[in-house]
């Protein structure tokens, strides 16, 4: 664990790929347990991250696979076996990893990307168009997503493409539950869980907690609300009062990521220009 | 023990056209390579293809015009993008889609392999995967009271195929110590038939200094085929890592079906045996990766 | 990671009078008695059992007034014979038997470990089993037209106890290659708590060299506690084999109420530490197998 | 494989427990899957046999665990270690051999002893008396029996003690699903297999095909019918015709028995005198 971040000063260089990890590890706590899917570059490093300084018992199933391996860096793969490497155990998927998951009391967070997702958090990764058998764009599919909005996990989107193409107000096709149609849908399903948090490029997302609908919690600095409103296909609820800004990396924070967790960079893959 | 040993020809001589395949894959890993190009030269047609993550070789027959219908959780490559040639037969209708969740599929061949008619999960409650597809997925109550379960109903495999790390000629199936997808557990243990291609064919004596790495009993697989890089372009750890620039390649070809189709005649087609698709690819011998000490008992 | 090392003591605080206790153990092989025996010494009392196929252990928490239920599939010292402390209390109405098939057992702690209300089989229809058990058994229609199952309620023990081969002190916990029975992996899985006694603690080094071998994650088990020879009268493969002759004493002693008494003041309340208890059995290094080259990676 | 068994003269040297061995092995073919279960020292001298002579591709799960394993005789206990010695396999047992089991294709044969047996080929291991909570004798209770008898195995049951205590009119409580009333009791609750043959220390008996009532198939060289009859709770359908006498152990057998296979007379557990 390196010791000086928390006195670090806030960092002045540092990409919007870095303030989305440092975001996403600030929410880890420690002895968590949590896991990555496939292309999941921005929740690695935020691993990573937290089990560098707060969060040092945090628990990473990589891959949902390899418990709490020693990767040298983010490879290019999150799916492959360099990023497993070193594994303290070997999980099991049919059988282990699932008794683990579907057990409501392990894996508490799960972090994402969707390729749209609507006002209540439903998410979609199946297909883009109103013709399910003719779509036209078919995703790749829902993978394990559809389970974990179900079986109570806390879910943690992360966008690198704030747009109203993929921040819609209606998804196409629901490939995980969100709140469904808000309000106490989830429980009437008897599902507890659900999604907690969006993180994009502009800003910090949560969800109401009665109606359920998408909240603006902060900018990110140098982004104005009326962008993040712009960017998103439908509208906003507002936090009370002012809108704060996305609390910034540390000058340690940046350099753990650049230099130790990531020197290649696989976390600007999916970022425009990445 | 009976002996199963059989070439690549045979072994695939064994699936029927219209038939459903599972396949074992996960994006960039593992996939019996070997067999999936042995559809392709055998021109099957009308197959539905079970996979969990589809990489490469649902591309592959999907351009090769294999398979008209995929049960499965997702297909990518990951860093590679998605499969285009999977995706335009989907959005031409050619490639009907049965997307399950992975505890969905999980269940389905659970129950597969089973005899039970259906087995139950809560995952994928409230999506909309259920409401498209009612014959396979219902709601179901539970009978002590408690909250309902989606029933997902048995899925039986014609045809398994898998590939392994050794295998000794009575169809006893090893895999060195690795992840364990249930693409090597309950795929097979679920189909009525198990294809099996091995880095190496090995004495039994070899399986009994590790019995505890054997994942399949000889006793429910069909055929067993010796195919060095048999997972090729996939990765097959500790052997080999998946091979990029082949990845890239055939990322490029898939954007259009005349440049797809070329790729597939080079290094499908042409070939009329593993060693000449090895030499086609090149120089493969720079995928292995070192074993390391945590790999070995 | 969190540590868990506790000493027996501790660890056994851990489980309430009344709580359901799920223990590893398969007739003569494998049971955590030291952790049994800590269950003696602190005169725990009505606690429901659940065994796979209980031995010795269930004797003697039979004789010690410990158990007053019992949830499992049999219960047998196999050539050692019935045991009697536990079948003289059943008979006598002292303890309730709820008995399961073996596939019955394991969907009921799957269905504990998986969250689900129930999980089915197709084991034990037709048998007596299912009309003395409606509260935990229900025939149930398959909902897509196939035969009826037999629904199994899910079962969550409060506590899991588990003797392994080593153990880090965060409580991840391996064995060596060897037959996995249920109760080193759906009992724990589905309990809220897991006590781990392990031959050795080690640094999580020398886990990291076999993560195929670790069966448990760290971070589902509550207390860890270094106990050589735990599970001694019980074989524990490869490390030792069986105690015959203390199973035969013990099997004598087990006619007679007062003579069960005298062997269990004497092995199980007068030893103050698993030191002690070793000193008053003997020498159990004879019991020591040889490892044998198929059991080494 | 011990080439000379087939040629061997029949022995008139042998014990009961021999007889028995060689009478259940011949029932094994070539490819067929068979597993032992606890205190089965009858069934497992039975496959070793089989696998020396006529059966040299009979897979044998030892202990449902160990996948063709060479013990070098058979040990003190059918549910320990040295059984399953040098296997190809083992067989994890939540998952995969209950995937194996239930799954009728595989595993056709399960052999196994009962305290009480009835006329239609119910088994009882659980309690002997009519009040479950406070039976005259409990029993060890059913294991995997109630399962093997509800899932298409061929079920084999062996025993030492033919008497009207063990061969009993109704047994006091169904561990296994026999024929349970008769008829087409089983198909009418969709069951496939069910109850093939008893082999006990006097006589081998199967099922009628309609009745499924218990009809004596052979009595052992030395027995009588009306001995069979008199140590039978219930009446025994007879055959049509004469009642053969049940083919004696060759001498080769015997001496494959008593030198290779169970040099330690385990077999002899459970007789009397044994």
């Amino acid at each position: 664990m390196t010791t000086d971040w928390q006195s670090s000063p806030v960092a002045t260089d540092y990409a919007v790929d870095e303030l989305m990890i440092t975001t996403l590890a600030g929410l880890f706590k420690n002895g968590d347990q949590a896991c990555n899917g496939m292309a999941s570059f921005i929740p690695v490093s935020a691993f990573m991250l937290a089990r560098l300084t707060h969060a040092p018992d945090l628990v990473w199933l990589a891959s949902a696979a390899g418990l709490d391996p020693r990767p040298d860096r983010v490879p290019a793969s999150t799916l492959e076996a360099p990023l497993w490497r070193d594994s303290v155990m070997y999980i099991e998927q049919y059988g282990d990893f699932w008794n683990l998951a579907l057990n409501g009391r392990w894996i508490q967070k799960f972090c994402v990307g969707a390729a749209q997702l609507d006002r209540y958090g439903n998410a979609n990764n199946s297909v883009i168009g109103d013709d399910y058998d003719r779509p036209q764009v078919r995703l790749p599919g829902t993978a394990g997503l559809a389970d974990m909005g179900s079986i109570g996990k806390q879910l943690y989107f992360w966008n690198p493409n704030h747009s109203p193409r993929s921040l819609v107000e209606k998804v196409d096709f629901i490939s995980a539950a969100g709140y469904l149609d808000g309000g106490d849908a989830r429980e009437r399903l008897g599902l507890e869980g659900g999604p907690e948090v969006v993180i994009t490029n502009l800003a910090v997302m949560d969800f109401h907690p009665v109606s359920k609908q998408m909240r603006l919690q902060s900018v990110h600095p140098g982004v104005t609300v009326a962008t993040v409103q712009k960017a998103t296909g439908f509208e906003l609820l507002m936090p009370e009062g002012s809108v704060p800004e996305t609390a910034p990396p540390t000058e340690a924070q940046v350099r753990l990521i650049r230099e130790v967790i990531d020197p290649d960079n696989m976390r600007k893959r999916g970022f425009r220009g990445g | 023990m009976q002996e199963k040993i059989a070439t690549l020809s045979e072994a695939i001589e064994l699936v029927g056209d219209g038939q459903v395949v599972a396949l074992q894959n996960m994006a960039t890993q593992a996939a019996p390579m070997a067999l999936v190009r042995e559809l392709i030269r055998q021109q099957k047609r009308d197959l539905a293809l079970i996979v969990l993550v589809g990489g490469m070789a649902v591309d592959w027959l999907a351009a090769a015009g294999v398979i008209d219908r995929l049960i499965g959780a997702a297909v990518s490559m990951e860093q590679f993008g998605l499969c285009r040639q999977y995706r335009y037969a989907v959005e031409a209708g050619r490639i009907k889609v049965e997307e399950l969740s992975e505890s969905v599929l999980n269940a389905r061949l659970g129950a597969g392999a089973r005899n039970l008619p259906f087995l139950p999960t809560r995952g994928a409650i409230g999506t909309d995967l259920i409401a498209r597809n009612p014959d396979n997925l219902k709601m179901l109550d539970d009978p002590f009271g408690g909250h309902p379960v989606l029933a997902c109903r048995a899925l039986v495999p014609d045809v398994a195929l898998v590939h392994a790390h050794r295998a000794d000629r009575y169809g006893n199936v090893q895999y060195e110590p690795t992840i364990l997808w249930p693409d090597i557990g309950i795929m097979p243990m679920a189909a009525k038939r198990v294809i099996v291609t091995a880095e190496e064919i090995v004495d039994t004596e070899i399986l009994r200094r590790n019995p505890d790495r054997t994942r399949l009993p000889g006793f429910i697989v069909d055929a067993v085929v010796e195919v060095p890089y048999g997972a090729h372009p996939t990765s097959f750890f500790p052997n080999y890592t998946y091979d990029s620039g082949f990845h890239r390649e055939w990322a490029e070809a898939a954007r259009d079906r005349a440049t797809a189709t070329a790729f597939i005649d080079r290094y499908v087609r042409t070939p009329s045996s593993q060693q000449e698709y090895v030499d086609a690819v090149g120089d493969v011998s720079e995928l292995s990766t070192i074993q390391t000490a945590e790999h070995s008992g």
